[in-house]
């Protein structure tokens, strides 16, 4: 049962693998902290895409061979990486002007929630007991041409986590294009949900049943069917 | 493979329409582009912008391209530069406008516009005549005045060296405009002098990341 | 002879006074000045304002210096980094305040304060919880938010290498906050790893040029 | 007749000289077009002052020997110049943020009139046969920590040039700090003139006629006397 039930979605790598095949040559992409990091593995191997820190890189690498790690190289989530040629460095304020001036092609957010107008819920939840923190959530949502959000569907307790308007505080407001989780591909366009893919293990109803806003089929749709990457 | 590098001039700025703003870089001759801004000359795209430090010397390059007649305006700092002849004889028969704007305020417009910002409050100009129709406001008592982002269409740059995917170093005090017009147009086009392979410019040397150029064009 | 390096650590920051606003360089640890930090804690300077991106993390530097008392107020971005226990524990016990700013507004704050500008307009925060209590307006139909320059009275920043007029090149990420937290506070205080003589810095790369810097130490 | 007339006042490379000697040990300069650039040639040679040129210099040497000049390596009035060891280049706006920022010492300029306020006139006229330039002049009149001006006293046509209120279009208001002319160091404090040096050939009364404002005689009053410099 407990395997069947994995096999219903995609894993993560799956879900980071779907996100790569978006990404066209020579786009510059910021990856979020966290699952957003594994899109870089997937990107097909003839594409070339510049990827962006926002601590001051262009041109990120992969992680570096065990015991080549420099700590004056990481990347937003403080992780060691490497630099590709033809990457340079740059300052704080200089990276963020190039994230809040619109010249970063995609941003791939995790998120909370994400409502059916585009706004986005991934700083803050209603806890209160911890300090809240935002880092570069808020100028990457509204400088970033296109905002990919990558997260699961539902949440841990089986709420949904597309919204009709989000419960948490946003991030940003209208922001975000297409969102990747591990059941479907759903584009936001005038403030509808357009459900561009999904599972084949899934009924459109079912899929509707674990989402919290309405769902429109597109006329493009297909079936989602990544490859087996464990 | 990225590779921004244009093999022909004409085919830097045949994209260029009508009405376009143009940033042209340059403190004088050191960094404008002039190979560039002669070959926009011989496109058809008429009624011009041209954002610049200077409104040209002598005949050639900026110059040139307004004395074609095809720049309706010119947004500068200083276009009384001893040869700016051409720019000088145009505007007394007010046949091309001018927007003067200070130097400091005139690169701060332009870094605004590249950087996502709508606008900002510099002392600069506060009482004086070129503030008239500016709005005022105070902070910590101080007087400010508020200024707009200045974006372009296209951005002609000149740089030293650069590689595929448009990194690019600048030679000296010919930096000048160069790293924030390219961040402020929506297209930018470098000239430089050098094409070396990705990874040969130091990365803590770049000024120019990749991001901020569309073409790179070797002049020889 | 200019020269702006100082032998004893403990006379970097023995002018800090109560109250002063502290910029300290550093993302994590890429960047950060550990050695100023704990200096600064040795002195008898209380009630600061630490500008920083994080809340430091562990027990040192930034995360002792806070953990000493000597903090009452951290104006950051992201206080919530695994290990920045310290900092989380006085916060929920109300013993320091917080002022919670988006990193690229953070940032751009620094660079206004250094920049000459009273106050800039950013998207980043609109209709947030973060703008509730700030001024908005619209440019071309788009709303921005106000922001204020943030100085500071000392910046603790950290460099690569630096010669006796103050000018610094950094390593790779570490740069970070450095160049733009130099130029804004009236006294800037570097922590670096070499001292050269005055022209082995290739003047292309030098990234804070010594106007910016009063006094480096060497961290052997 | 003639050669008595020259010496009543110092020529332009004794204002150069003597605006050189008020310059101390460490200080970022900023030289305006024109007159002020001698000074860089009367600083005291055990002194190490930093030139700054808005066009993205500091550390800017004297001009370069014939035949080695660079057409990339120029002043703010775009004439060749070197770079000393320590010296750096930065962009325009990096230029102009260090000018507004407040981080120059002391900027020299050239001026039209000067009020006894401190007003500043040195970018327009009233002649409107020209497209008007305004090029850095604002920038550095607000934004440098002390504004000297180095002017003739007089214009020439005998008109004077230290006024109550400028006639000529300001350029920054109560900027000026102290102004160096042909025949006095006059600072300004509390919008008065206050004379802290003038020539041994001129009367203080003779001083005051050549002045569109009220004069105050400092109580550290000296007598400007400059080295022959031909």
């Amino acid at each position: 049962m407990n395997s069947q039930k994995k096999q219903m979605g995609l894993n993560r790598r799956q879900v980071a693998w779907r996100i790569a095949q978006e990404i066209s040559e020579g786009s510059y992409v910021n990856l979020g902290i966290g699952s957003p990091e594994l899109v870089a593995n997937y990107i097909p191997e003839d594409r070339e895409i510049i990827f962006h820190s926002e601590n001051g890189i262009l041109g990120m690498g992969p992680a570096p061979r065990p015991g080549e790690e420099n700590g004056n190289l990481i990347n937003a989530g403080k992780k060691p990486v490497t630099l590709l040629e033809g990457g340079s460095y740059f300052h704080h304020t200089d990276s963020f002007a190039m994230i809040r001036g619109g010249h970063i092609d995609i941003c791939v957010l995790g998120a909370y929630q994400v409502a059916q107008n585009g706004d986005l819920a991934n700083w803050a939840t209603l806890d209160t007991s911890k300090p809240p923190g935002v880092g570069g959530a808020m100028d990457l949502s509204v400088g970033a041409k296109k905002i990919f959000v990558m997260m699961d569907h539902l949440t841990k307790d089986n709420e949904p986590k597309l919204m009709k308007t989000c419960s948490y505080p946003e991030t940003g407001f209208g922001v975000v294009k297409t969102v990747f989780t591990d059941l479907a591909v759903i584009d936001i366009l005038d403030s509808k949900f357009i459900v561009r893919e999904m599972v084949e293990t899934l009924s459109f109803t079912q899929l509707q049943s674990k989402t919290g806003a309405p769902l429109t089929l597109s006329d493009n749709f297909k079936t989602l069917t990544p490859p087996n990457l464990d | 493979m990225i590779n921004k590098v244009i093999n022909f001039v004409e085919d830097t700025v045949s994209d260029v329409q009508d009405g376009a703003v143009i940033l042209a870089s340059g403190f004088g001759n050191a960094g404008a582009t002039n190979c560039l801004l002669e070959a926009l000359m011989e496109t058809n795209a008429k009624y011009l912008t041209v954002v610049a430090n200077n409104a040209g010397e002598s005949d050639y390059g900026l110059a040139a391209l307004i004395g074609s007649g095809k720049v309706s305006k010119v947004i500068c700092s200083y276009p009384i530069s001893s040869g700016s002849t051409i720019f000088q004889k145009l505007y007394n028969t007010k046949e091309i406008d001018l927007e003067l704007v200070p130097q400091g305020t005139l690169s701060e417009r332009l870094r605004a516009a590249g950087a996502g910002i709508g606008g900002f409050y510099t002392r600069t100009s506060v009482g004086s005549l070129l503030a008239t129709e500016k709005e005022k406001r105070k902070f910590n008592n101080i007087e400010y005045v508020l200024e707009y982002g200045l974006k372009g269409d296209f951005a002609l740059i000149r740089g030293k060296t650069a590689d595929r995917w448009g990194n690019i170093i600048y030679d000296k005090s010919a930096r000048n405009f160069g790293p924030i017009m390219a961040a402020a147009a929506t297209t930018t086009i470098a000239q430089v002098e050098q094409i070396v392979k990705l990874g040969e410019i130091d990365p803590e040397l770049i000024v120019t990341p990749g991001i901020y150029v569309d073409k790179v064009y070797l002049k020889k």
